[in-house]
């Protein structure tokens, strides 16, 4: 049998595959964080609660409304965007002019009172959330046994990252957004409409991270704390991919994926600080981080 | 002589809004209130008054609580104690000023070991109850070959070692093991190297929410359809529910309690689930038993003195809806049956909460460390 | 001559502090207006809060006939006024031709991509480098330019020869003569003094947040003396 | 308009010069081939259109851009691979294009903050903020000088664009500099200043060196013994304003059709 | 970012100073007195969380560093100490003197990475590397895991005062608190200060100036460290354990969050912002009402409404100005 650094390559091939699966969340994880941070310069320290709430927002509507997977995967982002946009338009507003780190503390109360508010309805041990029946089962690729489910987390993640990059970065909206980021006033002197902009940022963000939480709702088990064990490794990848960057964000977030899929391999005891590890070195090489631009 | 100050005062100090508010949390504070019922709501002709705090699984919090219930505030023993660190401080607290406290919702060993204490009791389980029942009996079962999943922790680490210790001690053997992060999400990787290790039982030697999700992964993987076992060694009903039989059947675990044993325990499970609309698992019974239990201490004692309520605490036999038959130890153990059990098919839940089928009952003598050997400096 | 822009007894505030005391001016359609004063008589917050852009205002601003108080700012492009910031609000993380496009177009009658870099070659020349690398009188070229395509009738213009080569504030003379020709309305602040009586019609001298005096740019030759004496020119 | 050169000895020593400096941005060069000398007790401007590379080549001799290759040399000692608060340290200050002040330090801290660097004071945090008062007969000199001594205790911030810049020079002063790099001193400012700015730095360069950016050409007429022309990045005259303006290419580029 | 210079200027009037001395007595007095009105192991963790929060408003609040790893040195010095003391034998003060060395060295290092980068960046990387510092914590032997570090003896001050006294410990506490915020009010009123200051303001032109920059922050860095350092250090005699709590991002939080309920930038607010936090906390603890849920809350309505803080909105009120303080944005 073929080895690689000392393990059968059908073994090594099946751990690649599972770290990139983990890779497609924090793909969609960052994304959403480096969207929001980029163009609203607010850490969003609520993302692991959006997060959380997009799994619970399909928990919820299947256990009150009867509604399946499949709608959920459309509605719980629109609901928890929605929710986003209101506390955007309430609240992160009044903070923009203001250090970014008011925004990084709001968004940490947020959190805060989200996760308590769901721990204190629904306890801390989860709820139950099934694959949809038509992703069931699962499919021997050889060198390991794919859960089909797995197989479409990877395949959607991708076509929704390439999307929302190609949204921002190739059309007007995203030109009006990056000047917006840098001076928003000016931008609106121009004739546009910056508030809605912001607001709407803020909600494709938060639709991003509940979708994100919709598609973990049957891998992972539906707790209110689910979020906030992410959230820390998300931001340092998108500190790894340059704060900002979007497409940084989404590559870095399979790159981490797969590296700390392999460490668990290699040396497990490392694999929750080897993206932290990583991040040290790369902050050393590159400041800006793998994508970012020089601040 | 009587209650000293006309009321006898029980704490209730535990995680009401954290990790482990499933495990314990406010349903712990009502099984306590229940027992105070049962008991007639007075001891000694005086009241008895249940008051509980959120230590929000902060031992300074804790120790900051405690040291105020016992000194300005009149409170006679402080239960539950959920988590090691805030018990182990707890404990020390109530050692220095001579104060019972009766630990439920804590693993360690080390509370009837190093720490323990003349005024100290541990009551509804401990690590090595655990690691003996799903660790020695699942071996005679026929699960003889074992691959750990271990938290990359203290806790882990200790709930591993001393189940492997039984799993070889009675024939089996332990083919590998992987240490996973604390709060790791994804379990893939290490679920594929259980499964390629070929080992007939897979041992969760962690807990919380990791158990959870390396559980609902394991049936995403195929694992147990593929013939090997899954056995979590702290996991409770509360946790079963919260997973649902589908992703969880076919797992086994240890309880010291389970409420749909016999008519007695159905009794207190329904009473119970008709408070907390939760059915109860080994912390909430525990805490039922204890609180009983102290009453009845004080009862036979006639005075709330902690040195007479101790000493009856360790003579007295626990005879309740918990233990059946139970001794305490002079390091302050609760030496009781547990019950090695398994989570059933969907198919064959007959009722809600109905969850386990009872594989075997470990007895006390077995499931907890002698006395003597226990490393306690008050047993000699 | 219509007027265009009429602004009377304009006050404006940056929080507590005042800082213009009633301005009353007024532009005509097709008009080139320059406004003279020393540092910080509040040139630029005029141009600001014509804009709307300093919102704590209060006095008559309407322009085209129409009142301007309530406009929201987003509104003012496409009512017809675009402003050139003194600091000219380059964005570093697009590039030249982002920059360019950015601003949406409000109404027909602006010039031209091509046209734009016709005029200014070198911006033609850094098309494709981030907007903050360009140099600074680049940058000023790019301020203008990027307004010139959004078709707006009038022009707020704050010190756009600021840092310029003597040869680019020649050409950018040029084309506001140019755009004036059109039809194009301007309100100018310049401390350059020279080259704003170059492409004049009217002038305008603030000082302490009021306009002092006003004079067509045929009594320029009398009035010397007190701008010496005011603006040390 | 004549140059009013006060060199008192013939040739005063070169304190900074550069040689065949050069910077790529990407593909993009902005500076190359530079040589350059500055001369002690002298003023010399460095002129050319926009984009020409002149904020490079102070970015450059300052330290805050590494060269993509050439040397840098500062009173003898090899500069090029210093880093730029060394560099300051060994007296080679500079001023920014875009107006760079402590905006919310008084006028009269901002000047003291430069005034304790050379005082060891500034690693002092057991000493009392007292131990600065020392230096306020100094920092008052310096702002009087420059004309802000009525505005000693406003906020910087709170300064228009002009008297920012002034506050920016007094600031650099400070430091008692052997070589003084001003990106544009004069832009922005009002009329009034530019007269109190050029005799000042007139006066400073009686005994150091000063390079500056300008574009005011009756600045550069007036006050500059020594001109250089970039364009593209490249020499393309050098010598007294008169030699260099009558250049027919550098009116071209530059000057265009009017003079100063 | 909202700043307070409490800088005594020359020309401020002397009945201002009269009164703020007057203020700073009467508050000793309380200090010295609460004791015998306050439960003292409450106002010892009081004390404690207070020197922790001032020691981060040092960075925060006059270099502008938001430091969001701050746990790693006021946990991490709880370790040490308690480590040297319990399994070492050392005496109170030289086991503080290990913490707090300890929690300078963790400064350097971590100051090392973070200090490159400045604002949110800066906020990132501290956080990450705190969450490195709290893993190996989890995982090393000598901290026992989530059990902690207990029964740590609290031994004997200088072998001379008994600080198992209660009454005893509160005042040596009390004297630790009162020597740290000296040093910070000396520090932050210091020419090194006045760098510091000016390096927040416009780091490119304090380059310019000649300051090495990322000295002065690494500096401040290690200062504001070794501070933390010392508060938790005597909060593990205090409490007598050591438990991961203190590293846990959460405590990084909180301390966040008294500082900002005092006042950002203000030399005393985070005693009040504190004082707030762990009340609420205690509180709580009994009450019926979520913690997490009410913190939260605060967090955002601080945030939101209450920018200044305690102390800060005193101080800008009007009353506050009529007693001199200053008050700037
Ligand atoms: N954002 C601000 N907050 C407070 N005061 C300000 C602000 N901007 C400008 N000022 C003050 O308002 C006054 C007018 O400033 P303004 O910028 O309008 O002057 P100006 O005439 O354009 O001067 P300059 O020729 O220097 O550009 C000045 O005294 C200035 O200090
Ligand atoms: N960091 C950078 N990256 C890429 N290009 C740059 C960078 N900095 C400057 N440039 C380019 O180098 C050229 C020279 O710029 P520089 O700022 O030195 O011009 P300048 O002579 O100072 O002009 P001005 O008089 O307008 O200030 C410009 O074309 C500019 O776009
Ligand atoms: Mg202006
Ligand atoms: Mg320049």
């Amino acid at each position: 049998m073929t080895m690689i650094f000392g393990i059968p390559l059908q073994a090594f091939m099946g751990q690649l595959l599972i770290g990139l699966i983990n890779g497609s969340f924090y793909a969609l994880l960052s994304l959403g964080l480096a969207i929001i941070f980029g163009l609203l310069r607010v850490i969003n320290f609520a993302h692991g609660a959006q997060y959380m709430l997009g799994a619970f927002a399909a928990y919820l509507l299947l256990a009150y409304a009867g509604i399946g997977y499949w709608p959920s995967l459309i509605l719980a982002p629109v609901i928890v965007g929605f929710a986003g946009a209101v506390i955007e338009r309430l609240f992160l507003r009044r903070l923009y002019d203001l250090d970014p780190l008011y925004g990084l503390l709001f968004t940490f109360g947020l959190a805060l009172t989200v996760e308590g508010t769901f721990r204190y309805l629904y306890g801390s041990s989860g709820q139950p959330y099934a694959q949809p029946a038509a992703l069931a089962g699962a499919v021997n690729l050889g060198f390991m046994f794919l859960p089909i489910y797995r197989g479409w987390v990877v395949v959607v993640s991708l076509v929704v990252c390439l999307g929302t990059w190609l949204l921002i970065e190739k059309t007007k909206l995203g030109a009006y957004l990056r000047a917006a980021t840098e001076n928003a006033t000016l931008v609106q002197a121009f004739g546009v409409n910056v508030p809605v902009l912001l607001t709407l940022t803020y909600a494709l963000g938060a639709g991003l991270a509940a979708f994100a939480g919709v598609l973990a709702a049957p891998i992972y088990q539906v707790s209110p704390l689910m979020g906030s064990s992410m959230i820390i490794v998300v931001f340092a990848v998108v500190v790894v991919g340059g704060m900002g960057s979007i497409m940084g964000a989404i590559i870095t977030g399979y790159v981490l994926g797969i590296a700390e899929g392999l460490t668990k391999v290699f040396y497990p005891e490392a694999s929750n600080i080897v993206i932290f590890v990583i991040m040290a070195i790369v902050l050393l090489i590159r400041p800006a981080g793998l994508f970012g631009r020089d601040a | 002589d009587g209650a000293s100050d006309g009321k006898v005062k029980i704490g209730i100090l535990n995680d009401q809004s954290g990790v482990y508010a499933d495990f314990g949390g406010k349903s712990s504070v009502e099984a306590a209130k229940m027992a105070v019922e049962d008991f007639g709501g007075k001891v000694l002709g005086v009241p008895v008054e249940i008051v509980d705090a959120d230590h929000q699984n902060k031992p300074d919090i804790a120790s900051n609580i405690a040291r105020q219930w016992y000194d300005t505030e009149q409170v006679d023993a402080i239960m539950e104690l959920t988590t090691s660190s805030v018990a182990l401080a707890v404990q020390a607290i109530a050692k220095e000023k001579k104060k019972i406290n009766i630990v439920t919702g804590a693993a360690t060993t080390d509370l009837t070991g190093k720490a323990c204490s003349p005024y100290g009791f541990h009551w509804a389980y401990d690590t090595h109850a655990l690691a003996v029942g799903t660790g020695g009996a699942l071996v005679k079962q026929g699960g003889d070959s074992w691959f750990f999943l271990t938290a990359d922790y203290a806790f882990g680490y200790s709930l591993e070692q001393q189940t492997s210790d039984f799993v070889k001690s009675a024939g089996g053997k332990v083919v590998g093991s992987v240490r996973h992060p604390l709060s790791n999400q994804d379990f893939s990787s290490f679920l594929l190297q259980a499964q390629s290790s070929g080992a007939k039982v897979i041992g969760l030697a962690n807990a919380g929410l990791d158990t959870s999700n390396a559980i609902k992964q394991a049936a995403e993987f195929g694992i147990t359809q593929g013939g090997q076992h899954l056995a979590a060694l702290l996991f409770t009903l509360a946790e079963v529910h919260g997973l649902g039989l589908e992703a969880a059947q076919g797992l086994t675990l240890t309880e010291g309690y389970y409420w749909n044993l016999d008519d007695k325990s159905r009794e207190f499970g329904k009473k119970f689930f008709a408070r907390t609309g939760k059915m109860p698992n080994m912390i909430h019974a525990g805490t039922y038993s204890a609180v009983l239990q102290y009453l009845k201490a004080i009862d036979k004692a006639g005075t709330d003195d902690t040195e007479a309520v101790a000493k009856q605490l360790h003579e007295l036999p626990v005879d309740d809806v918990f233990a059946r038959g139970g001794t305490v130890g002079p390091n302050g153990r609760m030496i009781h049956d547990m019950y090695l059990l398994q989570v059933k098919k969907p198919a064959d839940s007959k009722e809600p909460w109905d969850y386990f089928n009872v594989l075997a009952t470990i007895p006390g003598k077995e499931a907890y460390i002698d006395p003597a050997k226990s490393g306690c400096a008050l047993v000699n | 001559m219509a007027t265009l822009l009429d602004v009377q007894g304009l006050n404006a505030w940056y929080g507590e502090s005042h800082i213009l005391h009633g301005v009353d001016m007024r532009v005509g359609e097709g008009e080139t207006v320059t406004i003279l004063g020393r540092n910080g008589v509040g040139k630029t917050t005029t141009l600001r809060t014509i804009t709307g852009i300093v919102r704590s205002r209060k006095g008559k601003l309407t322009f085209a006939g129409k009142d301007m108080m309530q406009v929201p700012l987003h509104k003012t492009a496409h009512r017809g006024i675009g402003f050139v910031p003194e600091e000219r609000g380059i964005f570093s993380t697009l590039t030249v031709s982002e920059n360019l496009m950015l601003p949406p177009v409000v109404a027909s009658g602006g010039m031209t991509v091509e046209e734009i870099f016709e005029l200014f070659p070198n911006l033609y020349e850094r098309r494709n480098s981030a907007g903050t690398k360009l140099s600074g009188g680049e940058q000023q070229m790019l301020a203008i330019a990027r307004i010139l395509r959004t078709g707006v009738r009038m022009l707020l213009l704050d010190e756009p020869t600021e840092g310029l080569a003597p040869v680019i504030v020649q050409r950018i003379g040029e084309v506001l003569r140019q755009l004036k020709e059109r039809g194009m309305t301007i309100l100018l602040v310049e401390q350059n003094f020279r080259f704003a009586s170059r492409i004049a019609d009217r002038f305008y001298l603030m000082d302490h947040g009021q306009m002092v005096s006003e004079f067509p740019v045929g009594e320029l030759p009398q009035r010397m003396d007190t701008l010496h004496k005011v603006l040390g020119v | 308009m004549a140059v009013s050169a006060t060199q008192s000895n013939a040739m005063p020593r070169v304190v900074l010069s550069a040689r065949g400096l050069r910077r790529d941005f990407g593909g993009f060069t902005a500076v190359k081939n530079v040589d350059l000398d500055v001369h002690d007790a002298s003023v010399h401007a460095l002129i050319g259109p926009n984009g020409a590379g002149k904020t490079t080549v102070f970015n450059l001799l300052t330290k805050f851009l590494q060269p993509t290759s050439g040397t840098i040399t500062l009173m003898g000692t090899d500069i090029t691979r210093t880093a730029p608060d060394k560099v300051a340290r060994m007296g080679l200050v500079r001023s920014f294009q875009i107006s760079a002040v402590f905006p919310h330090l008084s006028v009269l801290d901002n000047v003291r903050v430069a005034l304790q660097r050379p005082n060891k004071l500034s690693k002092q945090f057991w000493r009392p903020l007292s131990a600065l008062d020392a230096l306020n007969d100094r920092a008052e000199q310096l702002l009087a000088k420059v004309g802000l001594f009525k505005e000693r205790n406003a906020i910087a911030a709170d300064l228009s664009y002009g008297r920012k810049r002034v506050l920016e020079i007094a600031t650099t002063l400070a430091l008692d500099p052997r070589v003084l790099l001003l990106d544009e001193p004069m832009a922005g400012m009002g009329h009034e200043d530019v007269g109190v700015v050029s005799a000042l730095i007139r006066e400073v360069a009686r005994d150091r060196a000063v390079l500056m950016v300008e574009h005011n050409l009756s600045v550069v007429a007036n006050i500059c013994q020594h001109v250089t022309v970039l364009q593209r990045g490249e020499i393309l005259a050098e010598g007294d304003y008169a030699t260099v303006s009558a250049d027919e290419r550098v009116r071209q580029a530059y000057m265009g059709s009017e003079e100063g | 970012m909202t700043e307070i210079t409490e800088t005594i200027r020359p020309e401020k009037s002397r009945t201002a100073l009269s009164v703020q001395a007057a203020f700073l007595i009467i508050g000793l007095l309380l200090l010295l007195l609460a004791p015998f009105f306050f439960y003292p192991i409450f106002l010892m963790k009081l004390l404690c969380f207070a020197l922790f929060a001032c020691a981060f408003n040092l960075l925060l609040g006059y270099t502008g560093l938001l430091s969001f790893g701050h746990a790693t040195f006021f946990g991490g010095a709880a370790y040490f100490t308690a480590h040297a003391v319990k399994e070492w034998g050392f005496s109170p003060e030289l086991g503080i003197l290990v913490g707090v060395a300890g929690a300078a060295i963790l400064g350097l290092v971590m100051g090392f990475f973070a200090i490159r980068r400045q604002g949110i960046y800066f906020a990132m990387i501290t956080l990450a590397l705190s969450q490195m510092f709290f893993f190996f914590c989890l995982q090393a032997a000598f901290t026992h895991g989530e059990d902690g570090i207990q029964s740590v003896p609290r031994g004997q001050l200088f072998g001379v005062l008994d600080l198992n006294s209660s009454t005893n410990m509160y005042y040596f506490v009390l004297a630790v608190f009162v020597v740290g915020v000296l040093i910070i009010w000396r520090f932050i009123n210091s020419p090194f200060g006045m760098i510091l200051k000016s390096i927040r303001e416009n780091e490119q032109r304090a380059i310019s100036l000649g300051y090495s920059v990322a000295h002065y922050k690494l500096g401040a860095f290690v200062m504001s460290a070794a501070l933390a350092g010392l508060a938790g250090a005597v909060k593990s005699l205090v409490f007598q354990f050591a438990t991961l709590t203190d590293v846990a991002w959460q405590m990084s939080g909180e301390v966040i969050l008294m500082t900002l309920l005092g006042g950002i930038g203000t030399l005393i607010g985070p005693l009040f912002g504190a004082g707030l936090v762990v009340t609420l906390e205690n509180y709580l603890a009994t009450s019926e009402f979520p913690v997490t849920i009410i913190t939260g809350i605060v967090f955002m309505v601080c945030v939101l409404i209450f920018r200044r803080g305690i102390i800060g909105e005193f101080y800008a009120s009007r009353l506050g100005r009529k007693l001199g303080f200053v008050y700037r944005r």
